[in-house]
């Protein structure tokens, strides 16, 4: 394993007071609970907080600032936070119009983020929750967990982060989260394993000619193993599924995320987002923003997804609604 | 019916297997989760371990309190909160009767409140339920603790990270299950069974 | 090679092409000369032309914009433009102020930016050109080429930029920008090697435990190849050449920038800020803006460079002057 | 002294020769430099090939301005300036005569007004003075041609790429100077020479 590192036990602390550090004016980080915050707190709108494993830097640390979260939870690497740490985010962030938790939905996720929220309900906190899931490579089914979140959570952050910004209440805000929610669809694919630190080697092993296709942001194993595609073939596939589901349609405004899974470079990104805005061109589904990069990553992965926000007049508003946050700035 | 002594041995074994096998647990989440189910539980035993060495327990409500909020407070994922309510469970029922099979049978009720998971389901709760239907009939062996592990192997998940796994899930132990085989065989081991 | 492409010799175009599809309303794309400008030129101010070998993104095309380029010229993945390549750059975005090209001291870069440059006076436009060369890793002498330029040319744009985008004149910008080079050091390391992707393997190979220190931007051996170091001593290395260099003292003040090669992950990189924001701040040498990020990359090296630049009063402003461009807000 | 239509095969040959030998010009690249010199020359020469079909040259100036201006638009880094103004410096040459001796001096000419390189600085300069001075006598044999491009190997670089890699830029033959042996080598071989 090469790795940037001191002690592998010190990486989510040192990575986190890294972040903080390069971002004085924006950011506070507390140690003992691993969380991220803003460093003025505005007690006058509703609180949002995410959060999740580490090691899909920049989130969720990346996405506390202006007019998106108000404080972000830091599991270790691919661990949702305790229970106790979200307790915890919760009370030091509490405002007179409640809170929101924006949470992936994963097992680990649910139940720590489930129990922190009736703790602090206990303690009289308003607190309202949404799951995001907009992983199409997991069926979603009645008899299991529905499908997983990921790099369309960034989205969501966005939206909610702007209904609370412009005050909405508390209720209204979980009402926007869960229309983005509604609204995203993901797809992802890997070319290599990720290497969790702790664990020091890659969590797949995989062939010179293939590719995981359907990955999701842990190193999970996706749908198949397949060999590798063009970025054009790549596209086409990955569309097919996310355009299906919704489904989007001829006309429809969208916001497009081209996300990074970590190690993979912008050179390729970009390339990809061409191939993918050509073939959303001819399919007369309409881009309205589009945005290209590491957002959600799973540590060193080499791969992408592919992220789409189907867009009313309202939601287009909320996206263009000003953000500053270390790594989502509109 | 039960012994402080024996339990506060079997928690530490515990600590011992998952941390000797950390790997194993980790290589096996690697398969059909994300890789760090030995190094949550290594972690978690660390923090058990350096909580209950600062109290010297009188009863046995206390030390499972102690451990199930350690786990809670410090674990996190999905193991963190699941072996948890275990324990936190298990401190409630101490306060009752102090019956092997009947804390036993609490933990496992508080990992099905907390998780949600069924029989079949391909989780720890498929090496749970049969650990503590034997224990009640007094018939707790470590092929009961074997056979339970491997029958996960052909289940499909469809509760926790492998369930997005679909049918590639099958084929494979399912970590929970293999690191609650350490937590009952360490039962068995530090001699709290019938004894 | 795993890379998200379809026909290798297309690379730079669809890469440029996705880069302005994602930027539509910032930026154009000239397809025959390989240039991205500005949407809307300004004819008012001086212009600000850079570039280079591609393989770098975001840079240079990611620079492009309010407060900072206005234009880029890309050549194949690390070989410098054409002349006229640059030529046709330079008079597709001529001002009444004249033209500053902002070159890293390479001998490709140099030899076809100054042959542009003849050719566009010859047709009486006013050019003028600044040399970057920040990398200490690399002897400066009078009987060699000197210093190559690397990751600090990212902050020469952004005060050359700030200075034409308040107004100075040609001189006064080309001042600036030469301060800006003036002040500024940088050294980096390598983890891997880069794949270009025209060869398809590794430029060279290395060791698991493993780095070569010093290493430049193009997959170059660096200085010499070492055992792999923590975080903190790496930092203490690096900082060591940097700071004897210029060399910066206590009590100065500075921009950081600690830069990814392309496939480093931001988690990496935020840890490796902390570490060397420690060391500064032991040193009393005052970190007064920080930047994290992939900006000059060697395609999908594993590695990271640090910059320090020494910042007066008028450079501090300069730095803080608004800049919006892809990879570069402020 | 020389025919045109030698000449042009001379840079059919040479194209072909960079074609063939691309990843051993990229890999002499790779251990001094950034690994793409036969990618960079392989592009030019098919640049150089499509835009001389175009034309039916019957003058030599012509014909050695449309290479030199296609490399210097086409190829970009070191090689497409530096070989570009060689034929152009060439170009301007064969205005005043054809002896082919006075042309490739023009061309080093060009290269070392380009590149301010002299004699030992490890690059393609190091090629061609030898093979000039050996063409002003009549001289030029393979051996000229292979002996100067191994001496390269022994020269520390302080012009182009390699001069970053100081005392690591010994031991290795410059890429540059290869790519100018394939140009030598195919002069012979299109009996350009006392052709
Ligand atoms: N809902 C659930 N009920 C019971 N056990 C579960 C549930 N979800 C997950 N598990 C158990 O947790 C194990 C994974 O734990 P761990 O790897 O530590 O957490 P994470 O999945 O968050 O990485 C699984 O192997 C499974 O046995
Ligand atoms: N100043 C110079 N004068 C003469 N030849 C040079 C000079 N700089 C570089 N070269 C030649 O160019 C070759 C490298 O060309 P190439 O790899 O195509 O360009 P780049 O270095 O831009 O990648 C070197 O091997 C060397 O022979
Ligand atoms: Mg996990
Ligand atoms: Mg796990
Ligand atoms: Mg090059
Ligand atoms: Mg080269």
């Amino acid at each position: 394993m090469k790795k940037i590192v001191n002690k592998v036990e010190d990486i989510v602390i040192e990575m986190c007071e890294g972040m903080v550090k390069a971002h004085p004016e924006q950011l506070s980080f507390n140690k003992k609970y691993k969380i991220i915050t803003r460093k003025k707190l505005n007690t006058n709108k509703v609180t949002l907080i995410s959060g999740g494993g580490s090691g899909h830097e920049p989130a969720h640390g990346g996405f506390v600032g202006k007019g998106m979260l108000d404080a972000a939870v830091c599991g270790d690497v691919f661990a949702s936070p305790s229970t106790i740490q979200i307790y915890n985010a919760i009370t030091k962030t509490e405002s007179d119009k409640g809170t929101l938790l924006i949470i992936k939905n994963y097992s680990g996720d649910c139940m720590n983020f489930d129990g922190a929220a009736e703790m602090a309900e206990d303690d009289g906190i308003m607190v309202e929750k949404v799951y995001v899931n907009d992983d199409v490579a997991v069926k979603d089914s009645l008899y299991t967990i529905g499908r997983r979140g990921v790099a369309g959570t960034v989205l969501v952050h966005k939206i909610a982060g702007a209904a609370a910004a412009k005050g909405l209440n508390l209720l209204e805000v979980k009402n926007s989260a869960e229309k983005a929610i509604e609204n995203v669809r993901s797809i992802g694919f890997a070319f290599t394993s990720c290497t969790v630190p702790a664990k020091g080697t890659p969590t797949f092993t995989i062939g010179d000619d293939e590719m995981e296709f359907g990955v999701g942001i842990h190193g999970e194993p996706g749908i198949a193993r397949e060999k590798i595609l063009s970025a054009d073939e790549l596209s086409e596939k990955m569309l097919e599924r996310i355009i299906a589901d919704l489904p989007y349609e001829t006309g429809d405004d969208v916001a497009l995320l081209v996300n990074g899974f970590g190690s993979t470079p912008l050179q390729e990104l970009y390339l990809l987002n061409n191939s993918v805005s050509k073939i959303l061109e001819n399919k007369n589904i309409k881009i309205y923003k589009t945005f290209v990069g590491n957002y959600m990553t799973a540590i060193d992965m080499s791969g992408a997804s592919i992220s789409l926000m189907k867009l009313d007049k309202e939601l287009k508003e909320m996206l263009d609604y000003p953000s500053d946050t270390p790594a989502f700035k509109i | 019916m039960v012994e402080i002594e024996s339990l506060k041995k079997w928690i530490e074994l515990y600590g011992e297997k998952v941390t000797e096998n950390k790997e194993h647990l980790n290589q096996l989440d690697s398969d059909i989760g994300d890789g760090d189910h030995g190094s949550n539980l290594t972690r978690g035993a660390a923090a058990v371990k350096e909580k209950v060495s600062e109290s010297d327990y009188d009863n046995l409500s206390d030390f499972f309190k102690d451990v199930g909020m350690t786990l809670v407070s410090k674990v996190g994922g999905a193991s963190g909160p699941l072996y948890g309510s275990a324990f936190i469970s298990m401190a409630k029922q101490a306060k009752e009767s102090d019956d092997l099979a009947a804390l036993l049978e609490a933990g496992l009720d508080g990992i099905q409140k907390r998780g949600k998971a069924e029989a079949g389901e391909k989780t720890m709760v498929d090496e749970w339920i049969p650990v503590v239907a034997a224990l009640k009939e007094n018939k707790l062996t470590d092929e009961v603790i074997e056979d339970s592990l491997q029958k996960t192997k052909d289940m499909k998940a469809t509760k926790g990270r492998a369930s997005y796994l679909g049918d590639r899930s099958i084929g494979h132990i399912d970590p929970g299950a293999q690191s609650s085989a350490y937590l009952f065989k360490s039962l068995l081991e530090a001699g709290a069974v019938n004894g």
